[in-house]
């Protein structure tokens, strides 16, 4: 709500270490991962990540239009990612902004890496990522739902991807920054890896980082996403449970009906 | 694939039309019952007001947000309202990334018609300077998974938003906009409801799923407020309706725009 | 002109139960129907209804670009209706309104029941609506007169489609609604019909009317459209004597030349 | 279709070209006739000027809308016009909707460039308040039906919507505008007209039709004001002119925008 | 620098008989033209003239897509004129504006006749003209350099096309004008020419011209393109043998290699 | 004549990539060896700043234009500046007319970053009312010729541009902003520079040319300040980085950004 009057904080950490939300330096937000909640979708993810809220739809493998854009030896990756007109404070028009565009282009390569592209020549893979509410951090997010939705709609893939941005607040560096460290801290570093092949697939950065900073930051980073992949294997693995448990049940009723 | 997507939606449609011809549907649903619906409000906190509204497995989310701008000239003490909807790519393969195009458009403005002729919002409440200042407020509506009958989940969804919408109250010192901290309920006065029905062969069925909006002839669209008066109403698709499906249509609606209000959930009103 | 004062009426109806311009409650406005007034186009067709004057071309059935869009078992039929700049008391910009975009939709809708699409697969049907001046009844005029261009351009068709508002003025339903009735009335009901199948092809309303209004307005539309219908027929029959004029005349010259 | 339409218009096509050569047009025309001219004014009532055009089975229509709005800012003191032309679909099969094309981009430049260098509107008249308020005019042509030379029946609807326009008179009260009921005519002092000639082989030819600008190898359009100054000049097409065709196309131009100027309907002027 | 203050000269010629660049009547501005100056281009060149900074590419005979827009009997010509958004003194938007795309179109239509196209159906050959800097007459010193960059991309042409703007100025006609003449002055006239055949492939006209002073100032064009083939020769030449010296260069260079 | 080149590349392909097993490159360059760079300031006159940057056969033109116009509501004393990059098509044949597409946003936005997050406009110095008026600087990238690494030819040509930059003087009188004749500098105090890495199957190359970044697996670009911060970093292409390239491209980076700094010319500074 745009109109509840936000005081912009006078210090971003307190003296004994804490965040604005409460959390310690090193410390996710709380994460809720749901796979295959569309319908319609071939593979679908939700993510909530602090006050994020992102689904996720994969289509794919399948026939591109115009056909001239088709690869001969693999399959096209597309990606979209966009944010509704309610999901931040100011109302933000339809219309894709550069800044969707190229977050579209990062997440596209974030994620590429992944998938056995060759695979599936000729066809394209559309990744479609509907940011519902943002709160800092949304390109991780959105890398992290979108492996999860291209697992659940059966491609292949080399490695899950997992992401996630650390910061530089008040001095500190910190992991997973929130919208106000975002806004009024000194800089953001979002990261993405393979986490088994321990492959970066994803550094961004701004602000101002010694290389120092640099290096604390970087590490912290890679073991925030070991951390984001233990939940997105456990969510994958809620979601097979659900679909043998949903074949049972249909198989069960077939019975019935014959 | 499409191939075979193609054989089986013939064989699905020859199903779907002759189980409509025994008044049965695929799903087990009578001719004239709704899917499950379930509304939440107020699920996006950045939003001044939002729902989230599933209908089967249609889902959609609804946000208003508010600003300050200039009325239309032709009514400088009322307030301004628009309303979009977004077939995103998400909800559907045949939906495409870009702007909307005639069936997002044709949506909107349907929901649009409902919420103006009843005049479910109180513009004039709207109005912070006659002729320079008023509250406008963006409906959006964003299509998540398209299992058929976007009207009804869609008019839904944007009046619970609009219930669900809180405004900061304002003071207006030497023409300059003060906003204060109290927050109100944004001023809705009706509530409209439409139910859609789908003509397949000769027989109407309420809210249809997409499979059998692939088959059907024509849809029908009525909207009505809580005194039963009809405030909009759309045919779509490329055939015709009889006048008895219309009336039928429109006795039809009359119960079930009432089942469909009570569920729902009201805001705290401003008192 | 938009800088003559229009006084807005007082009453709609006054106290003798006249409208506006004049009319009863049942009365169609002064309806001028031309066929085949254009050289280019394959049909064509001009209406003035009050102060409308509509003009419509039909082009097909013909090839499509891209090609992937044409059907395999019908003519794809397309809609266009767009107001001129001049058209309206405010310049209208020439970029195609969402309100023009939902028309064309509507119309299109309209006039589909009425044509046998599936003898011209792979094809294309276009009618392009070109609103000159605009009077309130804009889309029920267009669907008459492009029904008169379709069938012009020698297209088979099932029914003709005729098409008229009745709207709700001052407590009264009346039979197409003029520009005033459609601005400061409380409701419009535009209405198209395959006259001789008697099958709706167009309904769409707004205002509140209750039940009992909508339906005595409807009734009252239907009757509209028998009327429309029999001034379509005549502009026919004008035309068909027209062009057999024509093609004596043309024998009569090239016997002339030989 | 497409194939009988093209083996047509190439035996069109060497029939154009042989009658030319001994002085002859496929409508029995000479070499510099124009084809029948007929000027309409007034007939959009809404529009605050209009004109009706047909130049043999070529029709358009030119509509001028006026609005008050601010002046360049280094032409503090003068009103402001645009024109633009929209190919509307309807008027050939060529024709596709969307935003005006490189074609329909050039005609509108050149009717444009017509009017302004010949200074046919006395723009100083359209100030109000000087680098503030001006009058704006929007003169729009419509092509209806496109069989040939959209130049000259375009300038000629132009001017003559022009000359048909009415405006209020306005009052300038502690620096608003206020409207007054008192309507006068649009200040036009000159009345440019264009001759448009196709080259096609080595003849020229006046007014051409579609055919004949399907075979022509250059167009040249010369604009002349009352003073018989060329004001406008625009070749076209992916030929060539000799000088001798230039000059020749003026001396004829010279003869010939006199007579299309004689059949221009005039607006009673504001006494 | 759009905040130098120019003042408005309040003669444009002097009673010397001379303009505000020093030139007489029917001097040229100085001009400088560089062929083959772009590396990923099949073709280029590079025109200053006055204050005007013109760069050209030209790209095919090559395929084009979508390939319904090919034409059986020969190469389809486009050409995109474009300005730099700093090239003129208020920030152009890159957007093409429609000045950009009539000049695009009798740019096209003034090299055409020139390049035997009917030597290469199906395929597309591409100019792409770029004013870095503005400075009066782009048009035609796009067209002079349009010329070379075809022919140094090996386009077999009829002829080359040289092009220059006359103007009236202060009464006067003069040649080449340049951009406060244009402005400040009375009229314009930019001509093209083959040179060699003398035909005339680009004439436009704005201002008042008697039918005398037109023929004056047709006549001084004519007369300025047969300057302007000169310079164009000379370039071509001088690239020429570069071309040679690099060809004999990289003989010498691969026989050393090996 | 694609299917030639096509076959050529995939020769070149291998030859790149064996070449750089073994320390060397298709020019003669060692792997951490830049092209020759030319940098040159103010060469578009009508520009408030320009340059004009070679970088080996890559050849890009930045104009900086100013103009006076708005804060952003939540920095009213703070300039605004754009960076905005026009792949033309002049410069390569895979570039197409039109908006700028992802490729130039991304390169457009880590310019923009780079200037941005080192802080080298100092801002506050744009500000002339606070609120209401502030100097807007228009940073426009044109690639005339790609023959690869647009990203450090970019950072050169931007910084050199804005370094050329020259602004008037204002002076605010009752409200209404004045612009004086005396020009100063454009307040840039720092200067950031890029360098940026193709990685080629496990080697890292600095400034690829065209053909490495056809055959390299990712990209990454480092930008930084004066004092070794580190302002802005982008990876980029569909392969992966391991954490020790990152920190030997930090390390050659270091060494690199201070080389490439040396070759801006400065404009003289506003004492």
């Amino acid at each position: 709500m745009k109109f509840i009057k936000h005081e912009i904080p006078q210090k971003l950490i307190t003296e004994d270490g804490l965040r604005t939300d409460g959390r310690r330096f090193h410390e996710l937000r709380p994460i809720k991962l749901e796979v295959g909640i569309l319908k319609r979708a071939d593979g679908s993810a939700y993510i909530e990540q602090g006050r994020n809220k992102i689904m996720v739809a994969v289509y794919g493998p399948r026939e591109l239009h115009p056909r001239h854009l088709a690869l001969p030896d693999k399959a096209l990756l597309r990606c979209f990612y966009r944010m509704a007109s309610f999901s931040v404070e100011d109302r933000k028009s339809p219309a894709p902004s550069r800044r969707e565009i190229e977050l579209s282009k990062v997440i596209r390569e974030a994620l590429e890496p992944a998938i056995f592209l060759e695979r599936f020549p000729k066809t394209a893979i559309d990744v479609f990522i509907e940011v519902l509410q943002a709160d800092g951090g949304t390109r991780c997010a959105s890398i992290t739902s979108a492996a999860l939705a291209l697992a659940d709609a059966g491609i292949p893939m080399r490695d899950l991807v997992s992401a996630v941005a650390v910061g530089k607040v008040d001095g500190h560096i910190v992991l997973d920054i929130n919208d106000l460290e975002d806004k009024y801290g000194e800089g953001d570093m979002p990261t993405a890896m393979m986490p088994r092949k321990k492959e970066v697939t994803l550094i961004q950065l701004d602000g101002q980082w010694s290389i120092e900073e640099f290096k604390q930051g970087f590490e912290l980073a890679l073991k925030g996403c070991e951390q984001i992949y233990q939940l997105q294997r456990e969510a994958l693995k809620k979601r097979y449970i659900e679909i043998r448990e949903q074949a049972a049940k249909e198989m069960g009723e077939n019975a019935e009906n014959t | 694939m499409q191939k075979i997507h193609k054989i089986a939606s013939e064989i699905e449609k020859d199903s779907i039309i002759s189980l409509a011809e025994k008044g049965k549907r695929l799903d087990g649903r009578g001719l004239e019952d709704f899917r499950e619906v379930t509304i939440e409000a107020g699920v996006i906190e950045k939003a001044e007001g939002s729902a989230y509204v599933t209908l089967g497995d249609t889902k959609i989310m609804a946000g208003v947000k508010l600003e300050i701008g200039e009325p239309f000239p032709d009514t400088p003490d009322k307030g301004v309202f628009t309303v979009n909807a977004e077939f995103v790519p998400l909800a559907s393969p045949v939906f495409e990334p870009g702007p909307p195009d005639e069936d997002a458009i044709e949506l909107a403005r349907v929901i649009d018609r409902g919420i103006r002729e009843s005049e479910a919002i109180d513009l004039e409440k709207l109005c912070i300077i006659p002729g320079e200042k008023v509250w406008i407020a963006f409906i959006d509506i964003y299509i998540l998974d398209h299992a058929g009958n976007l009207f009804d989940a869609s008019t839904l969804g944007s009046i619970t938003a609009l219930l669900n919408t809180k405004m900061p109250e304002v003071k207006v010192e030497n023409g300059e906009v003060k906003i204060l901290d109290k927050l109100v309920s944004f001023p809705i006065r009706k509530i409209p409801v439409s139910v859609t029905f789908a003509k397949i062969n000769d027989k109407l069925v309420v809210d249809p799923c997409i499979e059998e909006e692939h088959v059907m002839n024509a849809r029908l669209t009525i909207t009505m407020d809580e005194n039963d008066n009809i405030v909009a109403m759309q045919k779509g698709g490329a055939g015709t309706l009889k006048t008895e499906d219309i009336y039928k249509a429109i006795e039809i609606a009359k119960v079930k725009t009432k089942e469909l209000r009570e569920k729902i959930p009201r805001g705290v009103s401003n008192g």
